[in-house]
Formats: C-alpha cells, structure tokens, sequence
C-alpha cells in the first residue's frame, strides 16, 4: 500500500489531492471510490458527463453500455464524442474520452444493446448502476435488473427544457415499477430524438447523476433516495420532492414479489411498453 | 379556495403551454371539503384544453404522471381522497424518459 | 442564407436538429446563439463544462480567458483537458477540446490573465461574460468591468460540497459589489486549491453557467438575475433564493455612481481584497 | 418562538459543522418582538462556537455574508429590523469564491 497506509500511491495523492483535502470526503472517501465499479447504461446526453466526471474523479471500475454509433445531429449535447468520432462506436469514443483525462482505472467496453439476454451478466459485475438511456422500455428493464441483482440505480431524464433525477432500490426507495406500475400510453412517450433538447439540459442531470453514484460508492450525505429533482431550466426552478417509498404490492420488488431472473429475461419489455428499445429515425422539416 | 396548479413534463401542453395557474375552486354544493377527486375534476372541465385522456384515466391520473402535493407525493397523504387546504400547491408532472 | 431563409446551412439544420425541434427554442433561438459572443473566464472547474456546453450548442464566438498550465491536480475536475496537455496552456488545451466537438464555431485563445490593464479591451468584444474564476479580486474585477462596459455577467462559484450561481448586471439585477460593498476578511477567503472540491460540484454549477448564458443569448425563458441558486451537494438540496436589486447607492453601478474605464483601470484589486490574483502553491500532507 | 437557522458556505463550521438548528428563541423581557438585531446577538451567545469575528462585524453579520430570511434577502424586508415570525426559515451564507 505504498507505505502511507491509505492505499493511495503518490500520484494518486497529487492527482486527487483537491477531494483529498475534503473533510467530509477525504482519504476514505477517495478509497471507497477507487474500490467500486459503476455501470453507465447509455453514451449519450446524460452520459456524457456522468462519464467524464465519475473518470476524473477516481472510480475504480467504470463500465459503459451502448449499441449506438456517434452522429453529428448527437454533437450538441453529447460533449464526451468528438467530431473525430462520427461514424465510430459511442462506447469506443466515450472509454477513449475517459482515458485521456485518467489513464489510471479500468474502463470497460460493453459495445452491445442491454438486453434482458445480457443484462443480468453485465449489470452483476458493477456496484452501481447509472440509468443514462433515451426510452421507455429500457427504464423499466434497467430498474428490473437492479431490483433482481439488488443494485442501487441512480436515474436521469431530460426532454426539451426539462430533467428530472432520482435514485432507485437504494435504503427504502422504490423502484421505477413502485412508481409507475403501469407504462403510460405511447402516445405520452417522447424522445429527444423526436421532440428535442437543449443540449445542457441532460448535461446538468448527466452531473447530478455522477454526482449521486458518487456519494453512493465513497458512502458520504444523503442520496437522493424517496426524493426527486424536478428541473426546469426555462424558468430557472428546481423542486426537489418527497416520493413514495418501497411499495409492498410491488409486482417486482413488494413483499410478496417473486420477480426472478428467469422472469426478467423472460419478460417482454418492448410488449410490456408498446415501445421499441432502439428509436426510429427522424425527418427534420423546417 | 386558492391554490396553485402547476404542469411539467410536457402536460403543460394540455393547457395552452402554461405551466403554472394560480386558481380559485369552490367547493361543490353541499360538500364540506374539496379533495384531490374534486379537483381532477375541476382540471379537467377548467383548464384541459385538448387531448383530456393524456391527463386523466378513469377518475385518477393517466398512468406515467407524478402528482405532487406541497412537494409530497399524493401517495403519502391518500391520493384521490386527499383533502385539500388554502394556498396547496399542487404539481402534476409527466415523466421524462429522454436523455 | 443557403435558401431557407432562416440562414442555417444543411449542415448546421443536421447539427442543431434536436435544438432546433424545440418549439420554445427553434430556429430563432439557435440564429441568436449563432450571432452571439461569449467571453469565459477562467478554463479550470467551472470553465470547464461551461466550455464544451457552449461549443457544443453553437455560439458564434466562444472565448478563452487563463494565464494557467494544465497539472495532473487539476484533472479531476477539470474534465476539458487531458493527461496529454499537462504542462501546457489551459487555454490551448480547452480551445483544442471545443474545437474538436464543434469545428464551426470560432474559438478565441487569450492566453493571459485577466487584468485592469488588458479586461476592457478584451470584454469589449463580447456580449456576454462568464466568471469561472477561482479568486476575490478576479470576481470583484470581472464584475466591474461588466458594469463599466454594461455586459451581463454569469457567475458561478464551488467550494468543498457547495456551490452558488447568478446573473449580476442583467435587466435591474445587482452587480457583485451591491451584494458585497466591503470584501470579506482575507481569514474568510478559501480556495479550492487550499480546501479542496468534490470535482463534479463545479461541474453542476459551470453547466447551469452555461445554461444562463445560453437564454441570455438566445433570448428564452427567465434568467437567474436577482435570483441566487444555492447548491448544496452533500444534503442534495437546492435553494434558489430572491436577492436585492440594484442598489442606488452603489458605488459602482449606483445611480450617482461615476465608475469610469479610467478608474477601472487605475483600481487596485489585490489591494482592496487583500487577496492575490493568482493562487499560491499548496503542500499537501497525508 | 421556533425557527430553523440554517449556516452554509463555510459558516457552518463555527457551529460545530451543523448546517441546520431548529432553534427555540424567546423574546428579551420586555420586548414585543423579535428583530434581526435580536437573533444576530442569540446566534452569537448561543450557537457561535469559536472564531465569532468570522460571523459578525458590529452588531451585523461580516462582510461576504448574506442573509435570507425565507428564501428572500433580508435587504428587501429590512435589514437588522425584520421582525420575526413563528417558523421563520433564516439562512446565513458565506459567499465562495472557488472554482
Ligand atoms: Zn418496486
Ligand atoms: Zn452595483
């Protein structure tokens, strides 16, 4: 252990120094992160910065799923891609990104959609998972597996001029299906990709959400569990609300729930939510 | 009695893009108390402009919106049956899947 | 204006879609951000993210203002720079990041601090000034110079697990000195080089900098001026609190007031906070 | 009367690094109300462990300071003369300078 007796070599002293110095994060606070594994489930909006930031900062392990290649019409809000990139796998532009500004932890490349083939095997391997897609059903699936593999799911949205921020499954919150046990109508469904969003939008949930698995993983404050962040960037308000909290009739998480993993990849979530998991693509008329 | 609407998450769409209504609901003849019930009911008739079933789904909200009362979810205070107070603040907000 | 009357070219209708599909935003909004100037001072944790959302989302003219060298004790929170460019010019390494995501814009490099002698020339040339500075006599020399040249001024500011944001100077708000007449005593004055920050603390902040700045230039929604956002990261709480107005009795933007460009420049900073402008090496010990 | 007193930016940390006090404060024997003036003077007596010169100057807070009593600056409703009311919620905030 370097001889410090804190695990921290002593570049990883001069590199964290600033969080270092943090009493309320400090030298156990940097060790707790340099030990856990996080899953960032989407390379785009929201984890672009939620990428970037949870690779400065010093997690040990940083997974990244996604099946999407880079496009220029993504470049204005999914700052972690370079225009050098377009064309090229996002997982493969986002885990070059991180490299560059920390080439001192482990990034792993998941290149594939998360499935309910796949999921159980990737989701198992992390401590925490971030929810950084774009659609419906991959929501419920995500949450699901978390539920299933009993990890806490740090969510973000962003839509338009709005964002909104919880932690799932985590000390007593509920799960997405606690909240929404029922998917709303598709027609109540819509997509960056189809409706738009202001670029910064998904970047400040994207940080808030690096932010929450960052005080999950080094076990400082309060999370944001059984409470939502409801942002309204046009107005400049922010709300943050007091929700429900584990539902006993949970079909998934309740009391008497016997949700297993042959179940969740049995399920069918595209039926489930009347809605694909990979977007379709769009015609801009102006 | 006043009270405070707000939409958010694309519902503000179903009247007229306004997010927020400040509003004055009587209480209905012959009834002591308004309560969440009531006041659906006075959102739908008042302030939808369109669409009513992207709002509303039998006599509750459509699945998919959050309803929130003085910044407390309307599970925690006994949803359609919640009895409501001057000046509430009421937020009824879709959820987000986009990111 | 490539036939479409609303001068965007294919290419920039592909690359601002998803802004441009906004009805509150649309094609007005992106023309204005287009044909905006934005001045960021200060390329470190709060420039940072402010930087690549600004790049990102099309702003005409973007520039760069810090007399720094990347270090390796920056990188975990000063996501624009890479282990690559340690040892060089942040300006240079954050001008080479904003144009590698947006190669349309124009990237403007002042390698230099900011200064009495060099800030009117170089704020003259944009329209809006955003403080990412980490430094008393910075903040009270940016804000001056904002009201002696009449700019809005986006400031934001992180320290430990906590951050702050407004609009000074912008439609009947304050400037900084209507807030604080009297610098704090030196004792009060921390850093986030002497006490250190939680990396994605600065990172919410500068992209809400970001945000403002991009309504103000856009010309949507309610900016945070006479509004001061209050970001509690530990607890996950925010507050965004109504604050004074501009006072007619300041000395600098007050009714009476004869702040001109020549006391501007003839003004003594460092003196008047008792601070310096530029930071002192800190010996960190575990 | 109760009040929550909430310290940040630093200011906590002269409070024993507890952000947020539900305090019970009397009024001074005497008195029909209590003010700013009032409370600034109890905070010091009472909840100010070291350094006091880091929160007051005079009888005010030190300069860097704000102070907002229920959301609002406490300049928009006067100063050390605010009267206080039951639940008052008065934030005391260093400003930062960081980035
Ligand atoms: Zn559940
Ligand atoms: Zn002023």
């Amino acid at each position: 252990d370097a001889g410090f007796g804190h695990g921290l070599s002593p570049e990883m002293v001069y590199r964290y120094s600033r969080q270092l110095l943090l009493p309320s994060f400090g030298v156990k606070g940097q060790s707790n992160l340099l030990k856990s594994s996080i899953l960032v489930v989407g390379a785009g909006g929201l984890g672009s910065p939620a990428l970037l930031y949870l690779a400065a900062c010093g997690v040990g392990r940083l997974g990244i799923v996604d099946h999407d290649d880079v496009e220029l019409n993504n470049m204005h809000r999914q700052i972690i891609h370079t225009e050098a990139y377009i064309g090229q796998s996002k997982v493969k532009s986002a885990a070059a990104a991180c490299r560059a500004i920390n080439s001192t932890i482990d990034i792993v490349e998941h290149r594939e959609a998360l499935r309910t083939s796949n999921a159980l095997e990737i989701v198992r391997k992390y401590d925490i998972v971030i929810d950084a897609t774009d659609n419906l059903p991959s929501r419920y699936m995500i949450s699901d597996c978390c539920v299933v593999l009993g990890k806490p799911l740090v969510s973000g949205a962003a839509l338009g001029l709005e964002g909104q921020l919880t932690v799932y499954n985590h000390i007593g919150s509920p799960c997405y299906r606690c909240l929404f046990p029922t998917p709303p109508p598709t027609s109540a469904c819509q997509r960056c990709s189809d409706s738009g969003v202001l670029g910064v939008v998904p970047g400040v949930i994207g940080c808030l959400q690096a932010l929450e698995a960052i005080k999950i993983a080094s076990a400082i404050g309060e999370p944001l569990s059984g409470r939502m962040l409801l942002f309204d960037a046009l107005s400049a308000r922010i709300r943050i609300v007091k929700i429900r909290g584990r539902s006993l009739h949970c079909e998934v998480c309740g009391e008497n729930a016997a949700f297993t993993e042959q179940m969740f990849q049995d399920f069918d979530y595209e039926k489930f939510t009347q809605s694909p998991l990979t977007p379709l693509p769009l015609k801009l008329k102006l | 009695m006043q009270l405070t609407l707000e939409f958010g998450g694309g519902l503000e769409l179903l009247c007229q893009s306004v997010k927020i209504h400040k509003v004055n609901v009587d209480l209905q003849a012959g009834k002591e108390k308004l309560t969440m019930r009531d006041l659906l009911s006075w959102v739908r008739t008042n302030l939808i402009k369109e669409r009513p079933e992207m709002f509303m789904k039998g006599e509750s909200v459509r699945p998919g919106v959050l309803v929130l009362i003085n910044d407390c979810d309307w599970e925690l205070s006994g949803q359609l049956d919640t009895t409501l107070v001057e000046k509430d603040v009421i937020v009824f907000i879709s959820t987000l899947h986009g990111g």
